[in-house]
């Protein structure tokens, strides 16, 4: 019974990323590469892993399909006459892609005889946090200076967008194309669903320590809550030279950071926290990161600063 | 038995969204399918990380951490390499006009210097 | 007991699923967005709303099962909201064209 | 692995080159442009002088300084390891980032009392996520930490292309992004199946575990794949020209000297450290066929360009080459010449780092000074700015392999080393490469040093001192070449056995 589901799950999600991939209009393709990243969530939950369902849905599917979307929508002018690449470069991409899928589903098929893993490992040590999510575990207490270098990234990456602003237009607000004219039911709807999606991130990253949750899922529904308010015109879109704004894209990285040195006094090793705070210094990083986050998703998705949109 | 069986299905899908991806990724002609097609085959890479981390599942876990963080921290640093491609392809039309990689036959002609 | 409770998780999610899969026949069938968003609304409401309604025996608990109801309220709202809005603009990219 | 090292603090040397230039960064957005000069003036030193003191440590102690972050042992935790050879990268990228820094003052200086420029906010965030980046991957020693790495390399890399922002620019930048995202994911493969065969991303704890069976060969061979096309060798480098000559002069000579270095570090890194038994297959020599052609195609090409930055560009295809000769020299089975290899494989990588920033630096100012960089009509522009042009000279002197320069030890011992081995391909190689270069190099200088028709103006004045940094630079690939066997040693700290300590 439950290969019949898998089975029919994986073939869905092939059929929905061929089409995807072949659909002879971007837009079409872009939406169907959402369809793509839901069905994706779901192949997670059955992977017993829902914590990356989360954030495939939230992120992978959600706010990357708003930054696609938006993207489309001002290519639209530009969408015409791909050139079609020579039948010669598609058989040799064809063959040498099947090659590649081949090996690896060699790979697949002959699974090593006795699986290895770390989960073992992680549970011996997780008691110690006080936490109660292994994979919140992984992120913040072994494996934590990847969080901390991909925070990092994240915020690197704003400024690499950023610096795509004219000269005169740096520190100037990003053009979010606004909807046509305002609103009564967008405005309505921004009104009205915010509350209960911040409700929803914070209880995401609160429960995170000891469930499926945290800090990227919950600033992934934080950023899609402000987006929705921005796009409204309920709220002004910040120029990035604000320094709130700044600030709350630093706040994450900078109290991740400071507890992490804040280890080197404490316990003598970066990035280890103290005997029996643990807990509470990681839920401290999970804070202010879920508000980094969610600002520094927003501002990805609205883009550089640009004149203001004319339509 | 059935479990690894399908482990092993969503280990193969995995397998062909890479090719999937990187077919995508060398026959499409426009940036923005392209960019589609780098998360298709992100996505693949990411399963096959799933299908490991299920595979090691112990200690009463339904999946080993590890990998599972792992994939969380790629997919926003996917979503970041995403955003950042997005940008610079809107700034290509912005400047240019048009959204195509090609007529690069004479590069930076303009702005050699 | 909680054999007539499978029973009827069965039959709900069963009928639920039915009207997805007219919706889904509408979508691909019908001929433009106004008339496409006409059926999706009508049957997916009954559909999530049945399969939620069948779900709620198997929540095991008072907190997942309201979590269930939560979900179908608010992708009722959302829904909507969202049919209005794409209504409304493919009534005025009609008019521009 | 002496768990003893953990707290060190020694060790907290490898943790501080990896956050100062991050410290950096933040303190850019939380007190903005009005700060930046002094930022700057602070995490520079700072970041160099930590460089300086880890490189010193290993190489008094003579053996690797280790790190446990957080007090975890891989393989759940991750560990920063410093051996000879990540030293002594660390030391050679703090001088270059640190000379480019100097020379780029003046053009991206932010202004006082007036608002937050554009250029000089980006390009100092970004060269100070490139610094922390390839410390990171010099560092590292858990491959998925690594991958984190390459991408924050990758992204301070990609706007630093088109920070002029032209529409050549933007594509090149684009092209660049989307190859090397490719070649991230292809690297991401490969680890997710190494996880998946032993369970540890270790470098340290992989080369104990590694066996020769299928799932080794295929994921090596993807994360190889995606390296390389970072790295840029032929045929997988079709971005590197359009990039490197489009971005300003600071940037291009940061990224052909030390980005694409941080690729190929990690290349190094995957053949020698974690999987020792590729030796014992064709990919070396696959690898330095695919290094020779880059060698004879990049020169080729360089000799044919019209432009002076793109001249320079594809001769860093060409120099890339010359890197991937040491595979087949170093992981030879007869193991009497194997070190000399290594440590010449090494020193054409410095000796290229100092030669190729000096020389991106002089055409930068060339082409400032005469506001074009066509070098048809260089005619006579030597005697115009001599120092320039002395350093391009210099900085060519090593790329050919002129003696005595730091590149005419490295082609020499490589050279030494093929002869030796009986491996005599890649000798033929050397040779022509360098006559090659030669060509390329006497191309430009031939045309400044004879006058023109029409003889060309001085279009904007040049400071003397941006001149200084770009001629120490080029002093300094010369100078490499006076004490090469010395230094090798650091490059044998850490080494496994199979290498050996004996140099000649």
């Amino acid at each position: 019974m439950a290969s019949v589901f898998d089975v029919t799950l994986v073939c869905l999600i092939l059929a929905v990323g061929a089409w995807s991939t072949f659909a002879r209009l971007t837009f079409s393709a872009i939406v169907i590469f959402i369809v793509y990243g839901l069905l994706l969530s779901l192949a997670w939950v059955r992977l017993a892993a829902v914590d990356v369902a989360l954030t495939e849905a939230a992120i992978g599917s959600g706010v990357t399909g708003m930054l696609l979307l938006n993207a489309v929508a001002r290519l639209r002018s530009t969408d015409a006459a791909p050139t079609p690449s020579r039948s010669s470069v598609n058989i040799a991409a064809g063959v040498f892609c099947t090659l590649i899928t081949a090996s690896l589903a060699g790979l697949v098929l002959v699974p090593p005889q006795v699986p290895v893993s770390l989960a073992p490992s992680v549970m011996e040590s997780l008691g110690q946090s006080g936490l109660g999510n292994p994979v919140a575990g992984v992120l913040f207490v072994y494996r934590s200076l990847d969080t901390l270098l991909e925070k990092v990234v994240l915020v690197l990456a704003l400024i690499a967008v950023w610096s795509l602003a004219p000269d005169g237009l740096w520190g100037g607000k990003p053009a979010l194309r606004p909807f046509p004219q305002r609103d009564s039911v967008l405005i309505f709807l921004a009104r009205t669903v915010p509350p209960i999606g911040i409700m929803v991130g914070i209880y995401m990253f609160w429960v995170g320590a000891d469930e499926p949750g945290g800090a990227f899922q919950g600033g992934a529904v934080l950023a899609a809550m402000w987006i929705l308010v921005m796009i409204a015109g309920l709220a002004a879109v910040p120029p990035t030279s604000s320094h709130a704004l700044r600030l709350a894209l630093i706040v994450g990285p900078v109290v991740f950071l400071a507890i992490g040195i804040l280890g080197i006094f404490l316990t003598g090793t970066f990035l280890a926290y103290p005997e029996g705070y643990a807990k509470p210094l990681i839920i401290a990083i999970e804070a202010t990161l879920t508000v980094s986050i969610g600002v520094t998703l927003a501002m990805h998705v609205v883009g550089p600063p640009e004149k203001e949109w004319r339509s | 038995m059935a479990i690894m069986n399908a482990i092993t299905i969503f280990g193969l899908c995995a397998a062909a969204l890479v090719g999937l991806g990187i077919f995508g990724l060398i026959v499409n002609p426009q940036p923005l399918r392209k960019i589609l097609a780098i998360n298709i085959l992100g996505s693949g890479v990411f399963l096959m990380f799933g299908v490991i981390a299920r595979r090691g599942a112990a200690a009463g876990l339904g999946g080993d951490p590890v990998p599972q963080a792992m994939v969380i921290t790629g997919i926003v640093v996917a979503f970041s390499a995403t955003a950042l491609a997005v940008a610079l392809l809107l700034r290509l039309v912005l400047v240019s006009g048009a959204a195509t990689l090609e007529a690069e036959a004479e590069p930076s002609e303009k702005d050699g210097r | 007991m909680t054999l007539i409770l499978d029973v009827f998780t069965i039959a709900a999610v069963t009928v639920g699923v039915f009207f997805f899969v007219i919706a889904a026949l509408a979508f691909l069938r019908f001929p433009d967005g106004l008339t496409r968003l006409h059926a999706l609304t009508k049957v997916d409401n009954v559909g999530l709303g049945l399969i939620v309604f069948g779900l709620l025996p198997q929540a095991g608990s008072v907190m997942g099962a309201l979590k269930l109801i939560c979900v179908w309220l608010l992708v009722q709202f959302s829904g909507a909201i969202v049919t209005q809005l794409i209504a409304r603009s493919t009534r005025r990219e009609g008019q521009e064209a | 692995m002496a768990a003893a090292e953990t707290s060190s603090i020694a060790g907290l040397l490898l943790v501080s080159v990896l956050i100062l230039p991050v410290v950096g960064i933040l303190a850019q957005l939380a007190l903005g442009g009005r700060f930046l000069n002094w930022i700057c003036l602070a995490v520079f030193p700072a970041s160099f002088g930590v460089s300086a003191a880890t490189c010193a440590v290993v190489w008094s102690h003579g053996e690797p300084l280790i790190y446990i972050v957080g007090g975890w042992q891989p393989p759940l935790g991750i560990a920063l390891r410093a051996d000879g050879i990540s030293a002594a990268m660390m030391l050679v990228t703090a001088i270059i980032i640190c000379a480019v820094a100097i020379f780029a003052r003046v053009e991206f200086t932010q202004p006082s009392g007036a608002p937050e420029a554009r250029a000089p906010f980006v390009f100092w965030a970004l060269i100070l996520a490139l610094w922390s980046a390839l410390n990171a991957l010099f560092l590292g020693c858990d491959l998925f930490n690594l991958y984190v790495a390459l991408e924050l390399l990758t992204f301070a890399a990609v706007p630093l292309v088109c920070l002029k922002g032209g529409e050549a620019t933007v594509k090149a930048a684009l092209r660049y992004l989307l190859f090397a995202l490719l070649g991230s994911m292809l690297y991401l493969m490969g680890t997710a199946l190494l996880y998946g065969a032993y369970g540890t991303l270790d470098i340290t704890l992989l080369a104990q575990r590694v066996h020769p069976e299928r799932v080794t060969w295929i994921a090596a061979a993807l994360m190889t794949v995606g390296l390389l096309t970072k790295t840029a060798l032929f045929p997988l480098h079709l971005w590197l020209p359009p990039a490197h000559a489009g971005a300003p002069a600071a940037g291009s000579a940061v990224l052909s000297a030390l980005v694409v270095k941080g690729s190929f570090f990690l290349i190094v890194r995957l053949w020698f450290d974690a999987m020792p038994g590729l030796g014992h297959t064709a990919g070396p020599q696959l690898l330095a066929s695919l290094g020779a052609a880059a060698i004879l195609f990049g020169s080729v090409m360089a000799l044919r360009q019209q432009r002076l930055k793109l001249l320079v560009a594809y001769s860093t295809v060409a120099q890339i080459g010359y890197l991937f000769l040491m595979f087949p020299l170093a992981m030879a089975a007869e193991q009497s010449w194997t070190s000399l290899a290594w440590t010449g494989g090494w020193l054409q990588l410095f000796s290229h780092a100092f030669a190729k920033a000096a020389m991106f630096l002089a055409a930068g100012l060339i082409a400032d000074a005469l506001g074009h960089d066509r070098i048809n009509d260089l005619g006579g522009a030597g005697r115009l700015r001599p120092l320039t042009f002395c350093t391009f000279g210099l900085a060519g002197l090593s790329l050919i392999g002129v003696p005595p320069s730091g590149g005419f030890v490295a082609k020499w011992l490589l050279l030494s080393a093929s002869v030796a081995e009986g491996q005599w391909i890649w000798a033929a190689v050397i040779v022509v490469g360098g006559l090659l270069a030669g060509g390329y190099i006497f191309k430009v200088l031939g045309r400044a040093f004879t006058a023109g028709s029409d003889a060309p103006v001085i279009v904007t004045p040049v400071s003397l001192s941006r001149e200084v940094v770009a001629f120490s630079l080029a002093v300094g690939a010369v100078l490499l070449g006076f004490f090469p066997l010395e230094p090798a040693e650091i490059l044998q700290i850490g080494r496994p056995e199979i290498l050996g300590s004996t140099v000649p």
